[in-house]
């Protein structure tokens, strides 16, 4: 058995172990915790079949923003699961059967990392070979994200346009006025307000870089947009919400959600003026690569904006909650 | 020139509009904006239809990149129906909404539903038009978002609006996440995603265990989205408690478009030759269709608030368009094509005479009822045009459909279906019959003072159920559509 | 030559950062109670992590991959003894006692928390 | 079925057991909170599965190095990351759901919420009594 | 020799994952989880030297980063129940 196997099979085995761990557990913190591991480890596996784009972002949602996200729920609602009352066999014959079906489907599959498998022969390759001539640049998830799929792109924008909106809908009328009384927030923490007044400026930074340098490396605009959106959590969480309010409001990062969507959509909608189809990039510049690369870095930027102002908004939206009025006994 | 952009611009408008519309101020101004795109999108939709009709299909390729490789939108006349269909429902839900919305949700939320309302509308647009197997499954996914947070809107009248939301949003999920696999195994086996370069590429490969498992799981994921027997239990709850305007537009096309992907992805992908396709439609679909067609027929009966009683039939009405696809001949799928077109008709004008009511009595349970067709007479004969429409009276769309599912079976030599169908249209009667019943024979409760629905419900709703009667009487063009739907679907075209 | 002597350097700082890994999460299984299990997964984490990564730094070479390892480092330098530090803070404000002397000496209200 | 075909699917039995318990943790579990976690788990392991499919043995990051190389398939890793979106926006979504049912029935158990629902539309027990 | 490291990495992250398993208090998990999240960070470090692709370190500090953000809101939650602000009761209702 190779190195490569051998760490496959170790982490699909942590994997199944921690999810199994999900399913036993029944204190809800732990819960949690366990989840935010299974995207640690889910990533560290992406990052070793290669999906390293992907492993960034699922680093980012899974352990960051979900995380951060369910801690809030969390918060808000309880933290113990009540013991299972109903009778469990259906489930679990429903779900057997599932997994039995998809058993039952493998034995036909190409085996795992054979590079004559139809996934590797048919659509693919091009992507490969023509990404230098066609977009011009190093990354080719970005490239086909962004140019080739950038239509799919478009789709994920507006999906996470629609959740920013749904939870504005869902939670919006709930969250608390500003009420101008001093809060309490982490003064006594005197180390953790040095440290992040320290950390948020080169976060800020790594955040632009990852932006700007997705085309030649692993990044990009959803990841950018996290990263920038940490920086801001982790302000709120040291510094106080409402402190973070004064400085964005809630209604300014709700027209910033919307810019995104508009700016990516309107640079599609410049190729109709020169006679081509929507979200040709090619039109933007005076050569086809130059074009595409405007195009990518307006559309990524376009993206990196909206999901930064929904996560922002979305804690805003979790956090200013009001806590329940009585504190369950920690 | 702007003819050859007109398949983007389809759901481009609409979703362009969305985020703009977080700009409005005021919800009026929102709901104006929405309805213009709608106008906008409806007159492309039927510009779209006329062009398949006149030219046959049509492909657009996005960014320019030519079609296995970039995403390609492909028009015939399959989803030009469909594409009507749900552009004309939203321009006519639209004008309706606008007094319903502003009584049923919080004032300060009205922009953003408008913004939500978009969502929906472009995902729907989007899941149908395109050519691509992924690019399905992301738009299905922002019409789902925005579906459940419309839902949950529902709750300032009723906090069951939540659940209903929640177990949606759960089951939507699982069923695009079977979607997911389904689409991943395809694209396992074949290298592409593209549904007419799947098309081509499944028949050369042949029996494979994958597919055949690819094939079960997309049918159960888009079962579960378009509310097949036994996966229906999300449906119910949902259209009970949203917003009227909101259970118009799901009942009229939220299942509609789900159906149109599993049409598109059991005929045009995997086609009738495929190994496992005719058992699973002689073993699988057709007994649940039936089914579906008496039990859900059956619960109904017993219901006692009417939007929930609807609902159950509308889980009734997807075993009849199941059942018509599950003959797989031009004929079933004509007839399911048109109960598709037809039943969006009906159950549209019917949740909107229901929602007149909502909002005169804040519910619409059997009691509310009571003498309604004294004191809200235009809104009740509406809804007894509509429910006769739902039976199959002649004269209305609903007749025309059944007709053809009829015709479909007794082509197919399958008689005992035909008579289980006409049967399942007893079932019917009973459950109109007993609004009819409470509404017409019952007095009203002399304390109700409340009046006739306003104008601005009322005219949608007869426009709705102008169009019953319309189709009903001159069903050229629909049936002319639907029978070249069936022909693409069943790769006969001429 | 040199070459050699480069990769011996990095191969000990490497075995060296395992080994406080693996010492310092076996600490962290075998403690008695949560302020020796902080202590032996703490300590040992941040040295043993900056090891790791100078022993990578000295396989890089100079180079785009030295300067993130070195940010790495850095940042773990700074958050993981902060993040310690704030743990035991919040434990202790919450009224998690050491563990002194007896074996089940352990208790608090943030004991009640779990199964 | 020899060795070979053992390790060349052992990666997707592995990747089917995680989704098989994401999914039995949605069906079987009453707590809202948990069942958005299983859906997560589920989703998750749907992205492994894809990313199985694109890796090449001894391929590497389809990042052009300007070196001849096999780089593994990097379509899969596009659709996951648009599906990451997906996901994170369903959790969002299901989460805030959850904060509103906690306000509006004051628990997140499946099992309450219902008997709550039952007690308003037919009445509790204690109604029925005199 | 990275295999080496990487095994120790491993070996450390199932002891990191049974602490968070056993609890038994939620400091304890906290403390798990972190270290866990600082061996992943190394863990996907040395992965880059194993494929000899050392160029996507970007990961490894995203999880740093995050890691703390993680830790940190956590203890916030701890402390005072929620993610957003607490009015100091002395001071509520004026």
């Amino acid at each position: 058995m190779s190195v490569e196997s051998f760490i496959d099979i170790t982490l699909l085995v942590f994997l199944g172990l921690t999810a199994f761990a999900i399913l036993k557990l029944r204190a809800l913190f732990a819960v949690v915790m366990l989840s935010s591991v299974f995207s640690l480890l889910s990533a560290g596996l992406l990052v070793h079949l290669d999906a390293v784009d992907v492993a960034f972002t699922e680093a980012a949602v899974g352990a960051g923003i979900s995380t951060v996200l369910m801690l809030a729920t969390l918060a808000l609602t309880s933290r113990r699961e009540k013991a299972p009352t109903r009778t469990q066999a259906l489930p679990l014959i429903v779900v057997f059967l599932t997994g039995m079906a998809l058993v039952y489907g493998t034995l036909d599959m190409p085996r795992f990392g054979d590079a004559s498998a139809p996934v590797h022969n048919h659509v693919a390759p091009k992507y490969i070979n023509d990404t230098a001539s066609e977009i011009g640049m190093p990354n080719i998830v970005t490239a086909v994200l962004a140019s080739y799929r950038g239509f799919d792109t478009l789709g994920e924008v507006t999906v996470i346009f629609t959740a920013g909106i749904g939870v504005l809908l869902l939670l919006g009328a709930y969250i608390r006025e500003p009420t101008g009384l001093r809060v309490q927030t982490m003064d006594h923490h005197l180390v953790l307000r040095v440290v992040t007044k320290v950390l948020i400026g080169p976060i800020l930074l790594f955040a632009l870089y990852v932006q700007f340098h997705g085309d030649y490396g692993p990044g990009g605009g959803f990841q950018a947009g996290v990263i920038f959106a940490a920086a801001f959590i982790i302000y709120a969480l040291v510094f106080g919400l409402e402190n973070a309010r004064k400085a964005v409001p809630g209604s300014a990062v709700r027209m910033l959600v919307a810019c995104g969507v508009l700016l990516y959509g309107g640079v599609g909608v410049v190729s109709f003026a020169f006679g081509q189809n929507y979200l040709n990039y090619s039109v933007l510049g005076a050569s086809q690569v130059a074009g595409q690369h405007l195009g990518i870095l307006l559309v990524e930027f376009g993206v990196g904006l909206t999901v930064s102002a929904v996560m922002v908004s979305t804690f805003y939206a979790f956090a200013g909650q009001n806590p329940p009025i009585s504190d369950e006994d920690w | 020139m702007i003819a050859t952009h007109l398949p983007i611009l389809q759901v481009v408008v609409p979703l362009i509009a969305a985020p703009l519309s977080v700009f409005c101020r005021r919800g009026t101004v929102a709901w104006a904006l929405s309805f213009i795109v709608s106008i906008v999108a409806l007159v492309i939709s039927i510009a779209l239809l006329v062009q398949v009709l006149d030219q046959g299909v049509l492909s657009y390729e996005l960014g320019n990149w030519a079609a296995p490789w970039g995403i390609e939108y492909r028009v015939d006349a399959a989803n030009a129906i469909v594409l009507l269909l749900i552009s004309g429902i939203s321009t006519v839900v639209l004008p309706y909404a606008r007094t319903s919305i502003a009584h049923e949700v919080e004032a300060n939320n009205q922009t953003l539903f408008y913004t939500c309302y978009l969502l929906c509308f472009t995902g729907l647009l989007g899941m149908v038009i395109t050519g691509d197997a992924f690019n399905a499954f992301v738009f299905l996914e922002v019409s789902s978002l925005s579906t459940y947070v419309l839902v949950a809107m529902g709750a300032k009248r009723d906090r069951r609006a939540l659940t209903a939301a929640y177990t949606y949003l759960v089951m939507g999920t699982l069923g695009a996440t079977f979607f997911v696999i389904g689409v991943g195994l395809l694209y396992m086996m074949t290298g592409t995603l593209n549904i007419a370069d799947l098309a081509q590429k499944i028949p050369e490969i042949g029996a494979n265990r994958t597919l055949v498992v690819a094939f079960a799981f997309i049918v159960t994921g888009l079962g579960l989205k378009l509310a097949l027997f036994p996966m229906h239990l999300w449906l119910p709850n949902a259209y009970a408690f949203a917003p009227s305007a909101v259970t118009v537009f799901l009942a009229a096309t939220a299942t509609k478009a789900a159906l149109y992907l599993l049409l598109r992805f059991m005929f045009t992908v995997f086609g009738t030759g495929f190994p496992t396709f005719g058992p699973a439609l002689t073993y699988m679909l057709l007994p649940l269709a039936v089914i579906a067609m008496f039990a859900a027929s059956t619960v109904a009966i017993f219901q006692v608030d009417i939007k929930r009683m609807l609902a159950y039939s509308s889980v009734a009405q997807v075993g009849y368009m199941v059942l018509g696809l599950s003959f797989a001949t031009v004929t079933g799928l004509t007839s399911t094509v048109l109960h598709l077109f037809n039943h969006a008709l009906m159950k549209g004008a019917l949740f909107m005479a229901l929602g007149a009511v909502v909002m005169r009595f804040g519910d619409a349970t059997m009691d509310t009822m009571r003498g309604l067709g004294r004191t809200m007479p235009w809104t009740m004969a509406a809804f007894v045009t509509g429910g006769l429409s739902l039976i199959g009276m002649p004269l209305t769309v609903g007749f025309i459909s059944k007709w053809y599912l009829v015709v479909a079976a007794l082509e197919s030599d399958l008689w005992l279906i035909a008579v289980l169908v006409l049967a399942s249209s007893l079932l019917a009667v009973i459950y109109i019959w007993r609004v009819v019943e409470v509404a017409y024979l019952e007095d009203p409760p002399v304390e109700v003072t409340a009046g006739e629905a306003p104008l601005t419900l009322l005219i949608p709703t007869w426009v709705l159920i102008g169009a019953n009667i319309y189709f009903g009487i001159d069903a050229s063009l629909t049936t002319r559509v639907a029978e070249e739907a069936a022909r693409v679907l069943l790769g006969t075209a001429s | 030559m040199s070459a050699m002597i480069i990769d011996a350097f990095s191969w000990a700082l490497l075995m060296a950062g395992s080994l406080l890994m693996v010492v310092g999460a076996l600490g962290l299984i075998r403690m008695p109670d949560f302020y020796t299990r902080m202590h032996a997964a703490g300590i040992t984490d941040t040295l043993g992590a900056d090891l790791i990564l100078l022993g990578l730094m000295v396989q890089a070479g100079f180079s785009l991959v030295t300067v993130k390892l070195l940010l790495i480092g850095a940042f773990l330098f700074f958050t993981s003894p902060t993040s310690t530090h704030a743990i035991a803070n919040a434990a202790l404000t919450a009224g998690l006692k050491p563990q002194v002397g007896g074996a089940d000496a352990e208790d608090g209200a943030a004991e009640k928390e779990d199964e | 079925m020899g060795t070979t075909d053992i390790l060349g699917l052992f990666n997707y039995w592995m990747v089917i057991v995680l989704m098989m318990i994401g999914l039995y943790i949605v069906v079987s579990r009453g707590n809202l909170v948990k069942k958005v976690v299983g859906l997560n788990i589920f989703q998750t392991s749907v992205f492994l599965l894809y990313i199985s499919m694109g890796k090449i043995s001894g391929g590497t990051a389809p990042i052009l190095t300007g070196k001849p190389e096999v780089y593994s398939n990097p379509l899969p890793h596009v659709l996951i990351l648009t599906a990451i979106v997906v996901g994170v926006a369903t959790t969002a979504l299901g989460l805030a759901l959850v904060v509103r049912i906690k306000n509006a029935y004051d628990t997140i158990e499946e099992d309450e919420i219902q008997a709550v629902d039952d007690d308003d539309e037919f009445g509790s027990a204690e109604d029925v009594q005199p | 020799m990275f295999t080496a490291t990487m095994a120790a990495l491993l070996a450390a992250m199932i002891l990191a994952l049974a602490r968070l398993y056993m609890g038994p208090t939620l400091y304890d998990r906290v403390l798990a989880a972190n270290a866990f999240g600082t061996k992943t960070v190394l863990m996907i470090g040395v992965m880059g030297f194993l494929t000899e692709r050392p160029d996507f370190l970007d990961i490894s500090l995203l999880y740093a980063l995050l890691n703390f953000i993680g830790t940190i809101a956590v203890l916030k939650f701890f402390r005072y129940r929620t993610l957003g602000d607490r009015v100091e009761p002395g001071e509520e209702g004026q």
